[in-house]
């Protein structure tokens, strides 16, 4: 099994959710993230001093998928959650040795 | 004449009651919306306190309370600079500054009213020019209509006041249904915000409303029972009925929501409170206490219904000042023509009292007069406003976040984790350029 | 007679001030409980401002001050709907319409306040007929025993206050002695929250708490002074010892706090602050300030060990009600008969200052007949209430949060992050069935 | 003589006004600093609230208002504890007890407001030491010199009221030029905030700021149009002029941020107001409308400049009490010399209004006594409580968070997750050590 | 070495971490996720306006382990997190190349 | 390609930062977490209750490298991350399989 993760714009989560039910997918695991990278940050200013800041509010995304979704969850992510601007984000795909249901103690497959 | 002290500590608490109200809308509007644009929110109110405030001082008062033309404007020159009342003036049994002071801050919520209808989406800059000329256009000549009494601050006041003779205590009139025309005006101008509709806009702070109501509620007393102008038996049946009002329209508004939405909210009882404030404003010196209940229900039960329509129609009043205040607005106004009681301060038998349709027209012409002006007044100011600086703010801009945009500031930073560099900035008083090298990091 | 203009603008500012106390203690109380139960912990007070208002109105009022049945209760029916109140009758100095606003808002914080002893797991609609029944039974009886003096608004009143001769300036048994003991009682009714003792129940927003103690400190200025139901030396003495006793009091809590835990802590001062304000509304009449600032810091202490009791006794009094108002309120009774001094405007000497046992005695039957009576009847009705439409949430709503089980809200969405689809639901005046196709998605 | 019962009034809910604006300061202030010391921030306004009221009640009135020694210093023990003032004795129109109510808060804020130059890194015991021994030392003799006119309370007053002549109608100097010269002085003595000029110090809640900025103006009018002591015109008109001022200072302040950094923004209109209302409260009598407007828009520019000093000079005033408070304390004081209009309530012409140079000398040499009297001063006592007790907190615990090491509390805890356990602690009335056993835990 | 990831429900956060130290864990990290799967989100209601938030919290559990230990571990998760009820979460097992511990330098098994 | 993972004090996090600008790493995730470790929590006390708080605020950095920058990036967040105290937290690297960027859908190295 295979958990492919993306960073994308928080604004993009809802078609990423849709896009990834409509693909079959009935789980994901979301969580708020901050990005650093070409996308820049803005800057504050209070009473006339001011603040940078670098990061960038991001979504992370987790699925965990049968290996031989991985690579069709990945381009189901690309293409919903991009925007063609800066920042559009990441995904990748690491190896999952084992997957348990905590409610039944599936494993595997199953477990999905 | 002499001032009556007892008269005069009322009507310079009310003033201060009423000023209150206004950083309370701030924070009741700002609770409503997103995290992303509050301060923006709270922003709209509180510049109205600046420009309003200074725009009253040289000319808004004169031109509210100024030598009448016609009934229908103040002489703005008369009382420029509030020239001529600061000595021993005196109107009625107070000082003519205490009575400058209370209107004072009717004009300044009146126009921030307005502002909850545009939430997110209008340009700082365009809503400040806004509150300035909205006020010295639509809600200075409306005030002289409504709150003018010939012989009390000049000889010949507004037309409502003393030729139509429509009871309108505390403003549901030149207060309520004026900001709720204009907000509805305003909100065709500008248009729906990216995603209404469509988009949750939850409110993203339940707890900022909750205070806000607290203190809208509070200072509401002035508002209404500082309407009399003195501590005296109007004042506190008018106390009284801005109590029972309240309260039935709370439970008006939960009971609606209970039976159609199967959950009484916290944001219904916020909102119900301000619903049967609305109502009660004109009517608190005409009604008895148990009319002011029935009143109350009604308000609370219909706003609650009422604040669909825009859903329906599909105009965005974001924060409904159609649908609560020109809505409430009108309840309470022509409620007077129906609940009106001669046991009451005002004297007048409505409808159900047996006093025919008498009054009832009259307020049935003051509301619809007042709404259709400040409607069309506004629709062109904003329009003209939006041809020209422009009122409406960049998509993008939008959708980022209007807070980040025209004030360059975040609301929360809760957490604290939030990393960010340093720059002296301007605020040094060095040039900016030399400041913003960031002379070191960690956050 | 005639009104004075000073003692009315006075009482009814005091008015005002006492209603905001409501708000007040609904963001103090809210404050303190998780982030899942603020807002039915803030509704539970507010919607005592809607019942309790309307009742009031309709019969409580009557019920407290109407003609007195036996110094037990008032006529219910003399007044019903503030009939004859209106006019131009007058109370002492005041018109009949400002004391009938003063004790209103009396009545709404009395019943407020017991909510804080079932946090986070009643029905809320169990607690909105409770708000009803307890006021009608318990809160108007013993205001009428407390508040109503012969001859002011009726020929008899109550017993407390015309045969007993107990000295409540403010309502420490009316109010504080009564709340706290009913209070005591519902806990016990409706058990202990699920966690109780186990599971950490820190305050969600400790600045809320501090903004509800000041609202609550400033309104209760309004409580004390403005019960002297006149702007003269009298409430200038109040006022100056619900400063002293209050300050005395934060300190003496945060004194107990540093030695005992090691750190004063800021929900110790606002308690402190609480407890002080507590005990010296039934002695602000009676005391020196120095008397004050000794009570005060007794209060203070003693509350900050009393709130440990429900611990060691094992009844889960969320809110500490029974550690301050309970306490508190007897501390402050109790205390007019050991530190009253005949200096002060009640002019009646305690035990320390040599006028013996005759008043303290008064003050102790006065507190334990209200609490008696309190916590006995209030037991009655909440298992009433328990057995018939059932008073304690399902546990599983509980854990998972009554704000969205009993109101469908969330109280806050700081990042703005959530997802969410909207629906147009039933606000938009169409049939909910239809609404809910959610018509499209993005955060 | 006898008291007027609408001055009376007046005065008490003035007097509650300015109590609640050390609540809305601690709300102000705390909104300005990191999460992680919010809570410190407003235990230095609150902890002022208990020690100021009981030294007030004890000595401290006394020490302002007693029998005058040359004219610097009242005699501490002829009214000790209030000895004398609850009876029938009358100042001017009001009880002595009112007049003994309405200053007891200006004490109370001049001490709260010293703390925000030294924001997150002072120990709270020390702190809560220094409130007590500068206002012994520092405050209630400035209050003499300002506040105490000869004839009033006692025959003899102080210096700046009775000799020099300076105006201060409501404490530009007593209040906010000595609170900002102390604030200064306590910079200098602790030091720099660890990462001052580098790391990011953000406001962590903007919305408390507004609320505090609202909270701040509401009891301002109790703090300026209170002063007159009565309801009468000098009271309406000194209320004109505290709104005129302070819109035309937020005015003023926004403008300026709009054209040097590019965005209006609302911590710069909270900063106006606080500005404004500053600048207006020695002025407030002295003025006429327009020339507060004038006075407003100016103080308000010129302190949205001021707050970039301490930057370039390297202190770390960290709320900005000399930006403000100081400068705008010193604009607003000097500023009557230049722009008094004989036709204010006050009566004196200023420069600009013809009156030549003798009102400006004596305000300057009025604002420089109690500035350099108070830096001096200030200096020392904050010397020796570092040199002794130590003042400022170890560098580990600053960076971990004042709230957690003084405190031991956490302000927020919105999403409920965190995990806990649970331990009876010593509020259980058993001792500490045994119930330390954390009988259990889930979250 | 292994990296055990888990998404449980917040409420079971402390029994799993008591069950993790009673096996000998002795380190964790935890952090806030959101989940959606066959556990249904909730609907808010403002001023008539429906909302449906889809996402339920759940708290994210990690765990470096030595290779013998992670399938001892999971099972102690699974057997502290499970409450029978659906939404109670899943449980992965990820390959892990290095571990160091950044107070000392240490790699590898001495840095758990 | 490697992901490197590090749990850090959260007052570490802008030296981190620059470390990795420093060393030419252009791009990262941040988030917050909570750990559990040998250094300890604290102790709260709310009207003398005493609250005991397991958990200590962290900063979790994921950086997405090429598989022979994974050993380097791992020792530039190792010093600038270290103070030296209890609590400095743990680096760990793991392997990926596929990493795309959402904008262009560029794939491996250039998605980095
Ligand atoms: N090397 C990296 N490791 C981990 N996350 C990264 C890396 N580079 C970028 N990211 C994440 O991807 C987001 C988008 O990257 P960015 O460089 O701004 O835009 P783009 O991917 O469109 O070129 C960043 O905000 C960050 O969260
Ligand atoms: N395919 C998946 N990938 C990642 N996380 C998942 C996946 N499926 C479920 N989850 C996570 O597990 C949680 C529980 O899943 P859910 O389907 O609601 O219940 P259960 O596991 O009991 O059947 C979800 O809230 C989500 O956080
Ligand atoms: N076995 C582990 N699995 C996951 N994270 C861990 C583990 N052990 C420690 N951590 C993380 O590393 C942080 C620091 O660990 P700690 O034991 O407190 O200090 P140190 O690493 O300096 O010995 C912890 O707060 C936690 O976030």
């Amino acid at each position: 099994m295979k958990l492919v993760t993306a960073i994308i714009k928080p604004h993009q989560l809802d078609e990423v959710k849709e896009a990834l039910e409509a693909y079959g997918i009935s789980g994901m695991t979301v969580s708020e993230a901050s990005g650093y990278g070409r996308q820049r940050g803005h800057s504050e200013v209070y009473r006339g001093a001011e603040y940078t800041v670098d990061f960038v509010p991001k979504v992370r995304v987790e699925v965990l998928v049968d290996d031989i979704d991985a690579g069709s969850v990945a381009d189901v992510i690309l293409k919903s959650a991009q925007t063609g601007r800066i920042g559009d984000g990441k995904i990748w795909t690491v190896p999952v040795e084992d997957v348990v249901r905590v409610r039944t103690g599936e494993r595997g497959v199953d477990a999905l | 004449m002499e001032i009556n002290t007892g008269d005069t500590a009322w009507v310079l608490a009310s003033a201060a009651l009423v000023l209150f109200m206004t950083p309370g809308l701030a924070l009741f509007y700002g609770g409503m919306v997103r995290s992303k644009s509050v301060l923006n929110m709270m922003m709209m109110s509180f510049i109205a306190l600046g420009t309003i405030s200074v725009s009253w001082v040289l000319w808004g008062y004169s031109e509210a309370f100024g030598e009448s033309w016609n009934g229908l404007i103040g002489n703005p020159f008369q009382h420029f600079g509030l020239d001529g009342l600061l000595g021993e003036r005196v109107f009625g049994t107070i000082p003519a500054a205490a009575f400058v002071a209370f209107q004072s801050v009717f004009a300044i919520i009146a126009v921030a009213l307005v502002s909850g209808a545009i939430a997110d989406r209008a340009k700082f800059t365009a809503w400040t020019v806004f509150t300035v000329v909205w006020a010295t256009i639509v809600y200075f000549p409306v005030a002289h209509w409504v709150f003018a009494f010939d012989g009390f601050a000049a000889d010949k006041g507004g037309w409502i006041a003393n030729q139509l003779k429509a009871i309108d205590f505390a403003g549901g009139t030149a207060i309520h249904i004026n900001a709720g025309a204009a907000g509805l005006a305003l909100a065709f101008v500008l248009g729906k915000r990216v995603g209404f509709g469509k988009d949750p806009m939850r409110p993203h702070n339940l707890t900022l409303v909750m205070i806000g109501a607290g203190i809208l509620w509070f200072g509401w007393f002035g508002f209404n029972a500082g309407s009399a102008l003195g501590a005296n038996g109007t004042a506190a049946v008018a106390w009284v009925n801005t109590l029972a009002a309240t309260g039935a329209a709370m439970l008006g508004w939960l009971v609606v929501e209970k039976s159609r939405d199967g959950h009484p909210t916290s944001l219904g009882a916020a909102s119900g409170v301000v619903a049967g404030l609305v109502a009660i404003t004109p009517a608190c010196s005409a009604l008895t206490p148990v009319g002011s209940v029935v009143l109350g229900v009604v308000a609370g039960a219909a706003c609650a219904y009422a604040v669909g329509l825009k859903f329906r129609f599909g105009f965005d009043d974001s924060l409904d000042v159609v649908g609560v205040h020109l809505v409430g607005g009108l309840i309470g106004t022509i409620g007077v023509g129906f609940l009106g009681s001669a046991s009451a301060p005002a004297g007048v038998d409505g409808l159900f009292y047996g006093g025919g349709v008498d009054q009832l027209w009259r307020q049935v012409v003051g509301a619809l007069a007042v709404l259709v002006f400040s409607f069309v007044v506004t629709y062109v100011i904003g329009t003209v406003i939006q041809r020209t600086i422009g009122f409406r703010l960049e998509t993008e801009a939008e959708v980022a976040g209007i807070d980040l945009e025209e004030h360059a500031e975040t609301s929360y930073d809760i957490n604290g984790l939030a990393s960010g560099r340093f720059g002296t900035g301007s605020g040094a008083a060095v040039p900016t350029a030399a400041t913003k090298t960031h002379e070191g990091a960690s956050a």
